[in-house]
């Protein structure tokens, strides 16, 4: 049997990548993809926790996760697209007239 | 009956000026010379009422008057009327009812007449209140409301720089003997709440007989101050002889006093001379059983009178201006009254006597020195005595009186005989007092200051009579004697400078002894100076006849100088009276009293120094409370670009905060 | 009987609120002197229906307001409050009357602040429950920040700021002193009470010491900024000087720091857990400023600047007085308190006339007005004489009480206060001597003497000081009342 | 298992109300023109304010629905109150922001969506209707902030708001994901029975910590607060309103159930991890706000001070501070919701004039007069601010009043003391605005007031003051909501 | 981005070795075997029922999310023509 922690530690290293991603990626359609990974590395979690403990209400909070997760790409997509329209681009750093 | 009606007008004396200053000030522009006709008859009804008392009192001293209201909280106001107050009230009135009607012409061109008459009526009233207070408290508010009126007097016409100045400087200077008084009311307060053990129903704590009951206490009471053990009474009384010091202008306070005639000549004549300057000496005299009962205070007493006695006379010689020379004078002769409170500490209950009775004969002479000095000023425009000379011819009347007043301040008269001016009755008794206290305590310092200033004072006044009167014009003047309201009350003040102390001289003395043992405080004088370790001895009167006429001799070499050089001008004054000489531009600055006090010590130490200290002390509190404002906007301009506007540093500032906040939290766990 | 007391909070709130809502200067103007004049009424008739001769509450009403907190409405007068209320009663009229000609922006506010603040003064003293008492507290704060940001002098933004935001750091940190107040007795009697008197009665029976003093010292704290005291006065200078002359009247009348000193702070005193020391520190920072504000003064070339921190000398007196603790000490502190407010008052409107007529407030540019300005003149002359301690005026008594009846317990401190009497004489002598006497400065041009209006009230005030300077017993025998009381307690205690 | 009755969605009422009439807008809004669509605004007000009532009166009632997830209590019932209430203000106000505009019923719905997340929140006995809920009002709040698409700076906030939103609820279901793995449960009161493996493990902190990350992006605690200046500025001031005001709050009913229901075996961890954060957010908080020139993200930076004081509530853990803590959420609903309006009033008057500084339009320039252009928008802008700074007689006084009281009672004297002296120094920008507002000259017009905006402002006075003024039934309510956490 | 990588993945290092420091120093309380084979025991039955009877409220509220993102996306994503 494989331990739970090899999952746990896959997902920490999933999630890791994630973070990763979103910290340096300029390009909003790839921090959008960080971030789904992070959501699923999280779902990976719930799915392992919800084998070794038996218990079903894990594979139910993921199935949630992955819809919620769908849904928030979708506006985050939606954002996105709105900003290419107004700056042709949508590498994200560089939009910082709000800062300070 | 009559006894009753008096007594029920006494609190009259000081409230009728006091209204008439009100009506006066209010409606003096309307009236005719300025309102003076409410203070004069004001004043007039005072010194009916003042005298009648006085009249009742010289045949039944013991039945003093005495009424008290209470004020606020334990204290009291009231009227209280011994002979000591009674020849005082009499004196007080009497001159300033002479001076007010002199003023009525002195003023007569003066636009400020009603602020002018207003300000004396207050004076007067003040004056009277502090004369008949029969509580210190009291005194104190009188004391200072006569301050007030002399700042206001003095800087009568503000708009020369130099009498807003010189008014300034008299407030400031007595304001430090003020301090000094009230502090020393402070003490006893404090001292009689002890030992009373707390408020008492029904007395009132700062009432004279409160305060003289409680003297054998007070003087056990003792403080250690630099390693010394003192009385808490010698405290107190060398307290209050530091008022009598500013208001009396004795030395060192004296300083204000020469400039404080910067105000009008009547002004000087009433204030300065007859009635507040004396109300220190009165002060010592009214709080006399005090001081004679503490130890030291009364030898502090006769040296500083002595001192200043002399030592305003130096610079009386070397002056120029007419009423300075006067001022000089009354500071000296303020300091022989001064000495002879001083020597109670061996004559007793007489020093009292002897000293009130100089200063009713110097409020007599002094004014009428300044009246004349003033009748020469008003006509002939200048007060500097090398621009005038020959005024006698051109004004006989005034000439006269002032050399009858300088008769009297030099102490003419022959000794053992009734044959004298009010000032040898008055000042030759001070001197022969100085001469028993030497013998007696083999300290001849009181009596060697009081001969040299006798000789002085008879320099300086003969100096100015022979400058101003005799010889011809230095400059061009045109005079005429003055008017007969204000000839007429040089002449009676004339008489009385001439005869009142030959007169009263013998009843007095006597009646004024009566002052502490009567219906409101019956003391033992003599038990009261054995707690002060004061060894009291006979009266005066039995001295050597050498020194019952020395006084008259070194006066008559006084005058016999100044006839010398003033009048004969045998002796050429040019290289001695000359700033190369030292000695007389030591004198001439008068020992650079200026430079000392104004500039080294109020500009420099205390407005220089402490002052500015302080100043840099605020600005450096003002500037941390200021800097908490600069350092947050600082720190929060600084701060403010951690927010960056990238967004993947807002991410990375997230996860950061996780990692971290693990950490942290997690060694603070350990830790604790 | 009329609920006097709400009714005194009440009447210029009202008055305040209508007045805002006005259009023209001579309705503000009207709506406020009428506003005022009712509360002088009011005051008037509390004072007449007043027993001087107890201690005790008078006008008491009490409402539940929050009971969950054991907060109640609960407002009250005694002797300790009432002369302070009568001193914002007759002034403020006064004050209205004084500014009635000047021209100035949004007349409706102006006179609405200052409704408002009567209101919120009268507030504190009348509050007999904490939050009511911090709520009118804070409340007082807004009025003179608003005053002397629109009509102030030209660095009033960062004087206002000054002002606000230091004393409101005051108010906190006593807010802070009064939560420990009030659970500490929560704790130990279970029920919940804001009530200032009940507090106090309690607060004897806490255990720690220390926790007592952290209590006191946060307290009283916050009454030595408002009075203010050295070296907490920063904000003084700065605020009185550049508010226009009504703020700088309104500032002196707030008297509510020394109010809440004998209120709140002295019968609490015997029970912290070093009443000695205390009352050294108190008499300390008392006579140092005295002495500082002195100092300052002497050196101040603004004319206003001057008064600022001659104000300052003063409240030392207050609380010289209230650490004598000593019936008269006290009572003369409480006295000093309400003369304080009358001279101050007449020193900032001659202040101000001055400013109006000549544009200038430093000393040395100004001379001579005496002769152009002869009824300001003499006025001044009373509030200068008054606030130098001139027997006979107002400040006299109170300082005199303060100083002979705390010589008992803080000597040394009182010979300090002493010494500084002839500094105090000093500048307000060279300033008189300087800006009244002496040659007319031509360059000031042709300039008028104060109109009849700031006559009859300067003048209307200085009779009062010349009135309560001869017979103070009228105010000073309910401070007596009042202070027996509290030092009864603290002579109880041994202290 | 028991059936859904009718009675039992009674209990539900205000959450259909809202949600229905979200639907019914959305229904009509396709088929009404421009011009009519103002109607919308009034519907949906009408429908918010029918949830409030129907939530004021549901008090005191306690119920759990549907298989324990939902329970109906003090606590989620106060909350919902604070989300109407705001909804309430910002859907006034929308009424005059929508005036014109194509997209009134989108607008509508989304506010109305965001509010019954919100609400569901409160009401969450279970994490994954938490976690669903709590996505709900970010989903719909992050279109609403880039409700402006041609403004730059509308859609930037919207982005990072998208971003750190987004990156926190991954944080945040990581953290769900181990609590679950500790304890085999969702439900709350199952895991506050079953503590046993995340009180003894290390992986307790973690979990706490990714969730305090997770709710601490709503809350807007430093440092995952980065978001919020950004968005709070860019986004249109109404949902700047529902933002700060609302969706904070979810944050914090979403912490307490979570922390102190739930995770109540771990308290001397969460507590020292919230001490850090609430000390560091009110200090940040207020520094930086003191040099900000745009009054939307000044505010934005006193919504993080504020945060900070309500999350002292975690650190004292008393009743008393819990109560304080409560009454302190609703307070400042009413205060932050009706400063964004007044705001929203005055970027509205600026956009409507030309003389104005327009490229920010929240500038503090633009302020400059106000008591003279729109005396009711200065006036209750200067009431809100001094309400913030905690000025008597007002919400914010009241609210400071009972937090840093009780924090005295717990013996946190220190922490008091660095609580008032933030509240001191937020008075420093406050009054400036203030000192915009009414002591510098205007440089425009007079404007009327639209009455939208009127309206919404003086609800929001009325609530700021009857709080101050009449605090009573308020704090009861906060102590009955208090009791459902101890 | 190559300038500043470093600090980002110090971050994630920092994040990735707290978590698996926390997840593998925790003693697990597992199942002692894992149910068999999935391909024989299928849970879609089981996940069904608590969906809509345990889970119904969250369900309910993910209908509520789907609409609300779609109107959101809808909204965001239209380009109408006035740019």
């Amino acid at each position: 049997m494989i331990p739970l922690v090899f999952y746990l530690g896959l997902s920490a290293l999933l999630f890791s990548i994630g973070i990763y991603g979103v910290m340096t990626h300029k390009n909003g359609i790839r921090m959008i993809m960080c971030i789904e990974l992070m959501l699923n590395s999280a779902n990976l979690n719930l799915v392992a926790f919800s084998s070794y403990t038996g218990t079903l209400n894990g594979q139910v909070f993921a199935i949630f996760s992955i819809a919620l997760a769908a849904a928030e790409a979708a506006v985050g997509f939606a954002i996105f697209m709105a900003i290419y329209r107004m700056h042709d681009k949508i590498n994200l750093d560089e939009l910082k007239i709000l800062r300070w | 009956m009559v006894k009753t009606a008096l007594e029920e007008f006494a609190f009259l004396i000081p409230i009728l000026p006091a209204l008439a200053f009100v009506i006066t000030f209010f409606f003096g522009k309307k009236m005719p010379a300025g309102g003076a006709i409410f203070p004069i008859l004001a004043i007039a009804g005072s010194f009916v009422i003042s005298f009648m008392i006085t009249l009742r009192m010289l045949g039944n001293p013991e039945e003093v008057i005495s009424q008290s209201h209470s004020w606020f909280a334990v204290l009291n106001f009231g009227v209280l009327i011994d002979p000591l107050a009674a020849v005082m009230l009499s004196m007080v009135s009497f001159v300033s009812l002479l001076i007010h009607i002199y003023a009525v012409s002195y003023m007569s061109h003066d636009p400020g007449k009603p602020r002018y008459f207003a300000e004396t009526a207050l004076f007067t009233a003040a004056m009277l209140s502090l004369v008949l207070s029969d509580n210190i408290l009291q005194f104190f508010v009188s004391w200072e409301l006569v301050g007030l009126c002399s700042y206001l007097l003095i800087g009568f016409w503000f708009e020369k720089p130099s009498a807003a100045a010189a008014a300034k400087k008299a407030f400031l200077t007595t304001r430090v003997g003020d301090v000094m008084f009230l502090t020393g009311i402070i003490i006893l307060t404090s001292d009689l709440l002890k030992l009373a053990g707390g408020f008492q129903d029904g007395t009132y704590l700062l009432r004279f007989d409160e305060i003289f009951s409680y003297i054998p206490q007070l003087s056990a009471l003792q403080a250690n101050i630099f390693g010394f053990e003192i009385s808490h009474l010698t405290i107190i009384t060398l307290l209050f002889f530091g008022g009598a010091i500013g208001k009396s202008g004795q030395f060192p306070l004296h300083v204000w006093l020469p400039d404080a005639m910067e105000g009008p000549t009547t002004v000087s004549a009433l204030i300065h001379a007859a009635t507040m300057v004396t109300a220190g000496v009165y002060l010592v005299a009214r709080t006399f059983p005090m001081f004679i009962a503490a130890p030291d205070s009364l030898m502090v007493v006769a040296y500083l009178g002595g001192f200043t006695a002399l030592f305003a006379g130096t610079m009386g010689i070397v002056m120029n201006d007419l009423k300075r020379v006067l001022a000089y004078s009354t500071i000296s002769q303020l300091g022989y009254m001064m000495l002879g409170l001083g020597l109670g500490s061996v004559i007793g209950l007489e020093a009292v006597g002897v000293s009130i009775f100089h200063l009713i004969n110097h409020a007599f002479f002094k004014a009428l020195l300044f009246l004349c000095a003033g009748s020469v000023i008003h006509a002939v425009g200048t007060q500097d005595m090398r621009e005038l000379g020959g005024v006698g011819k051109v004004m006989p009347i005034t000439a006269v009186t002032m050399t009858i007043a300088a008769l009297s301040l030099a102490g003419f008269g022959i000794p053992g005989t009734l044959i004298g001016t009010s000032g040898f009755f008055s000042k030759d008794p001070i001197i022969e007092a100085a001469y028993i206290f030497g013998e007696h305590s083999n300290n001849w310092i009181p009596y060697l200051f009081s001969i040299a200033a006798a000789f002085l004072t008879s320099a300086y006044i003969f100096r100015l009579i022979f400058m101003t009167f005799t010889g011809k014009p230095r400059s061009n003047y045109h005079g005429h004697e003055s008017p007969a309201i204000m000839t007429v009350p040089l002449a009676i003040l004339a008489l009385f400078a001439l005869v009142f102390g030959g007169l009263t001289r013998t009843g007095f003395m006597a009646f004024l002894e009566e002052t502490f043992t009567n219906s409101f405080v019956n003391l033992n004088i003599g038990n009261l100076a054995g707690i002060g370790r004061n060894e009291l001895i006979g009266t005066t009167g039995n001295e050597p006849l050498l020194i019952l006429w020395l006084p008259l001799i070194v006066a008559l070499a006084g005058l016999a100088i100044a006839f010398l050089i003033y009048y004969l001008r045998v002796v050429k004054l040019g290289p001695l009276a000359s700033m190369k000489n030292p000695i007389y531009r030591l004198l001439y600055k008068r020992y650079y009293q200026h430079e000392i006090y104004t500039e080294f010590l109020s500009l420099g130490i205390v407005y220089g120094v402490i002052a500015f200290l302080t100043q840099v002390i605020d600005v450096i509190i003002d500037s941390i409370v200021e800097a908490f404002g600069i350092i947050t906007v600082g720190v929060s301009e600084e701060l403010r670009k951690v927010q960056t506007g990238v967004v993947q540093n807002y991410a990375t500032a997230v996860i950061a905060g996780v990692g971290l906040l693990i950490i942290l939290v997690k060694l603070i766990m350990e830790v604790i | 009987m009329l609920p006097v007391a709400s009714l005194l909070i009440l009447v210029p709130l009202i008055f305040a609120a209508v007045t805002f809502l006005t259009k023209t200067k001579g309705q503000a103007a009207g709506l406020g002197f009428t506003g005022s004049l009712a509360t002088l009424g009011l005051a008037i008739y509390a004072y007449l229906n007043f027993e001087s001769s107890t201690a005790a509450m008078q006008f008491f009403e009490s409402m539940t307001w929050i009971p969950s907190l054991g907060v109640n409405y609960s407002v009250g007068i005694d002797g300790i409050s009432m002369p302070l209320i009568l001193l914002n009663a007759i002034v403020i009229p006064l004050l209205i009357l004084y500014s009635w000609k000047e021209d100035r922006e949004s007349p409706n506010r102006f006179y609405g602040l200052i409704l408002t603040m009567e209101a919120a003064v009268i507030g504190v003293f009348v509050a007999l429950d904490f939050v009511v008492f911090y709520i009118f507290w804070e409340l007082t704060l807004i009025p003179l920040f608003f005053m002397v940001n629109i009509w102030g002098g030209e660095k009033r933004a960062h004087a206002s700021y000054k002002f606000f935001i230091y004393t409101h750091v005051a108010s906190l940190i006593m807010l802070l002193g009064i939560f420990g107040l009030f659970y500490a007795s929560w704790q130990q009697t279970g029920i919940p009470t804001f009530g200032i008197r009940e507090l106090i009665a309690q607060f004897q029976f806490f255990e720690s010491g220390l926790l007592k003093d952290a209590i006191f010292l946060s307290i009283i704290f916050g009454f030595l900024a408002k009075l203010p005291t050295f070296p907490f006065h920063s904000w003084l200078p700065d605020a009185y000087t550049e508010a226009p002359t009504a703020g700088s009247v309104l500032f002196i009348l707030l008297k509510i720091g020394g109010y809440g000193l004998f209120r709140i702070s002295l019968p609490m005193l015997p029970n912290t857990g070093n009443p000695e020391l205390m009352i050294m520190m108190l008499g300390m920072l008392g006579s140092f400023s005295i002495l500082y504000g002195a100092l300052v003064a002497l050196r101040q070339k603004d004319l206003k600047r001057m008064i600022a921190y001659s104000s300052l000398s003063h409240m030392g007196y207050v609380i010289l007085g209230a650490a004598g603790l000593v019936t008269l000490s006290v009572s003369g502190a409480m006295f000093q308190q309400f003369s304080h407010g009358l001279i101050m008052s007449i020193l900032f409107m001659s202040a101000g006339a001055i400013q109006t007529s000549t544009g200038t407030r430093i000393i040395n540019d100004l001379g001579g007005l005496a002769k152009k300005m002869p009824k300001l003149t003499v006025v001044m002359m009373v509030g200068f004489m008054a606030s130098l301690g001139l027997p006979g005026l107002t400040g006299f008594i109170a300082e005199f009480l303060v100083l002979a009846f705390s010589y008992a317990r803080l000597p040394g401190f009182v010979l300090i206060a002493l010494l500084v009497i002839v500094i105090t004489a000093a500048y307000h002598l060279w300033a008189m001597q300087r800006a009244m006497f002496g040659v007319y400065n031509e360059k000031l041009g042709d300039i008028r003497d104060i109109n009849s209006m700031q006559v009859f009230s300067m003048a209307a005030i200085a009779l009062l000081v010349l009135y309560f300077g001869l017979n103070p017993s009228p105010v000073l025998n309910m401070m007596i009342s009042n202070s027996e009381a509290i030092v009864s307690l603290a002579a109880a205690l041994g202290v | 298992m028991e059936s859904l009755t009718m009675g039992n969605l009674m209990f539900l009422a205000p959450e259909i109300a809202v949600v229905s009439t979200g639907l019914i807008i959305l229904l009509i809004g396709v088929f009404m023109s421009p011009r009519t669509k103002n109607v919308l605004g009034y519907l949906a007000t009408l429908g918010v304010l029918t949830a409030l009532v129907l939530t004021v009166e549901s008090f005191g009632t306690n119920a759990a629905l549907f298989s324990g997830t939902i329970s109906i209590d003090a606590l989620s019932q106060f909350f919902k109150l604070v989300f109407l209430a705001v909804a309430l203000i910002v859907s006034l106000a929308a009424i005059k922001y929508n005036e014109n505009s194509d997209h009134t019923e989108e607008f509508y719905t989304l506010v109305l969506f965001a509010t019954f997340g919100m609400m569901v929140v409160a009401s969450a006995n279970d994490l994954i209707l938490l976690f669903c809920a709590f996505e709900l009002a970010s989903l719909a709040t992050y279109a609403l902030a880039g409700f402006e698409k041609q403004n730059a700076r509308s859609l930037e906030g919207a982005m990072k708001y998208f971003i750190i939103g987004s990156v926190s609820a991954a944080l945040m279901l990581f953290g769900i994901s181990f609590v679950y793995g500790a304890t085999g449960t969702t439900s709350i009161p199952a895991i506050a029975a079953n503590p046993a493996i995340l009180t003894g493990n290390p992986i307790g902190l973690v979990a706490i910590v990714l969730l305090i990350a997770g709710f601490g992006f709503k809350m807007a605690l430093v440092p995952f607060h980065m978001w919020a200046p950004d968005t709070y500025q860019g986004s249109p001031s109404v949902v700047s309103a529902l933002l700060a005001a609302g969706s904070k709050k979810m944050g914090f009913v979403a912490a307490f159930r979570v922390f102190i229901l739930a995770l109540a075996a771990l308290q001397p961890d969460w507590q020292l991890a919230f001490t850090v954060l609430a000390v560091v957010t009110m200090t940040f908080g207020n520094v930086v706000a003191v040099s900000q020139t745009s009054v939307k993200r000044m505010l934005a930076y006193s919504s993080l001070a504020q945060a900070g004081y309500i999350a002292m509530a975690f650190v004292v853990m008393t009743p008393m501070a819990l109560t304080g803590s409560i009454f302190y959420t609703l307070a400042h609903a009413f205060m932050k919701a009706g400063a964004f309006i007044a705001a929203a009033a005055v970027v509205w008057m600026v956009s409507s004039g030309k003389t104005d500084r327009l490229d920010i339009p929240d500038h503090l320039d633009n302020f400059k007069g106000l008591g003279k252009r729109m005396p009711f928008a200065a006036l209750s802008m200067t009431i809100f601010v001094f309400a913030l700074a905690g000025i008597p007689p007002t919400a914010g006084f009241m609210a400071k009043f009972v937090l840093f009281s009780s924090t005295i009672q717990a013996g946190m004297t220190w922490l008091a003391v660095i609580a008032i002296l933030n509240s001191a120094l937020s008075l420093f920008y406050y009054a400036r605005l203030v000192k915009y507002m009414y002591f510098l000259p205007p440089e425009g017009q007079k404007i009327r007031m639209p009455f939208p905006y009127a309206a919404a402002l003086l609800f929001a006075v009325a609530g700021v003051l009857a709080m101050g003024l009449w605090p009573e039934p308020f704090l009861q309510w906060a102590m009955e909501a208090a009791k459902v956490l101890v | 981005m190559q300038t500043n990588r470093l600090l980002p993945f110090l971050v994630s290092l920092l994040f990735v070795a707290v978590v698996v420091i926390g997840a593998f120093g925790t003693s697990w309380n597992t199942v002692s075997e894992l149910p068999g084979n999935p391909a024989d025991q299928s849970n879609i039955e089981g996940i069904g029922m608590l969906i809509f009877t345990q889970y119904a409220a969250p369900f309910e509220v993910l209908s509520v999310v789907l609409l609300a993102s779609l109107i959101g996306a809808i909204y965001m994503a239209k380009g109408e023509g006035n740019k």
